[in-house]
């Protein structure tokens, strides 16, 4: 299990490499990277805040909810924070399951667990203005 | 009592600053201090009853009894993620 | 798009670099280990063999039916063969999508397609046998 | 006409070899050739009628026309990908 918050660029295979794996069977990803376009408007980037303490914290309990749940081995969460372009990854989170179906349900809870608890905000900046962003929710 | 306060993102904003001192009274709230920030900022948020609070990384409901020296934190509308 | 069938180890990174995206938003991948168990035995390692022209045709056309999907971006897929140790990676599944939700099913579904269509076959091997297994379907 | 037959995994090893050739009447199907190749090999398939087929890399049926030149392949129960 790794978490971690970071204004470093991110990659998938460190996250994966992290798993605790005793069975094996799959590993589901998820990369979250920075739109070009949101509601309309081409996005220059974005700047991400975080409460590291808590959000770490919040992102530690959200991983072993997950992990707790049938058939999955290990969750790991990293999310980067800063400045980010377009195309650049701000949020990993891996799964390592027995099977597929149940690494796939983990790892989409897991994504809509972060997005509604983890103290994490992200400011949208285009050429004429700057806004921070309210989730949709999960 | 003196309880420590954070200020996040849009709130960070409003305020113009990270963090604050508030000293409160013995029993006092976090709907208590909820009405200090807005005492001391009035614009800071157009709907005080549904603040989210955080105190010592913990978010908990208006009705949490403050002690002296907690950190609390206030947490608008989160976005992280994707 | 990537489309390829090997007899080298396989990890993420490459196949999630070689998805085209022009909107970004999520990047689902899928990767299948060697388990140590199956039904009760103790697997020593799996040998897969493929009919590997057929097989990277199969390949190709489910990335492409996957593609045409709602919001699905880009799909690569990357399957290995030969003989390979327990915790090792047989398949990757990458998937670029506009929205998370629409990846994880475009990811799920392109992995129950290969099971049921693509031409490779594994042979279990355990320290008292060895037997092809017969995939239990999507 | 010739068709050219692979055989893979299961058939292979039950046929000991990975390739073949058949000779077989103009207008053969698919389903006759299954029938050459239970004639060379009884033990190739215990349900023959079942035997999956693909000829120049595409699956068929048995119903399907043969022709001269043809790739054919005897297809067992996939188990590729975890």
């Amino acid at each position: 299990m790794l978490i971690k918050i970071t204004r470093d660029m991110i990659t998938a295979e460190p996250v994966i490499k992290s798993l605790v794996i005793k069975e094996h069977g799959a590993v589901t990803t998820f990369m979250g990277t920075v739109r070009l376009h949101n509601e309309g408007r081409t996005v220059d980037y974005l700047d991400y805040e975080a409460y590291p303490e808590m959000a770490e914290e919040q992102m530690r309990a959200i991983a072993e909810e997950v992990k707790k749940k049938p058939q999955v081995e290990d969750v790991s969460i990293v999310h980067r924070i800063g400045k980010l372009k377009v195309g650049e990854t701000s949020l990993i989170v891996a799964v390592a399951s027995k099977h597929r179906r149940e690494g796939f349900d983990a790892c989409l809870y897991a994504v809509e667990r972060i997005k509604e608890l983890v103290p994490i905000w992200k400011k949208e900046v285009w050429n004429e203005g700057a806004e921070w962003v309210r989730s949709k929710g999960a | 009592m003196k309880v420590h306060a954070r200020y996040f993102a849009l709130y960070r904003e409003r305020v113009g600053k990270n963090t604050d001192d508030y000293e409160l009274p013995e029993k006092a709230t976090v709907g208590d201090l909820v009405g200090a920030v807005m005492k001391r900022y009035p614009a800071f948020c157009p709907n005080p009853s549904q603040t989210v609070v955080a105190v010592n990384r913990v978010y908990v409901d208006h009705a949490h009894p403050l002690k002296n020296g907690d950190e609390t934190a206030f947490i608008p509308p989160v976005s992280g993620g994707a």
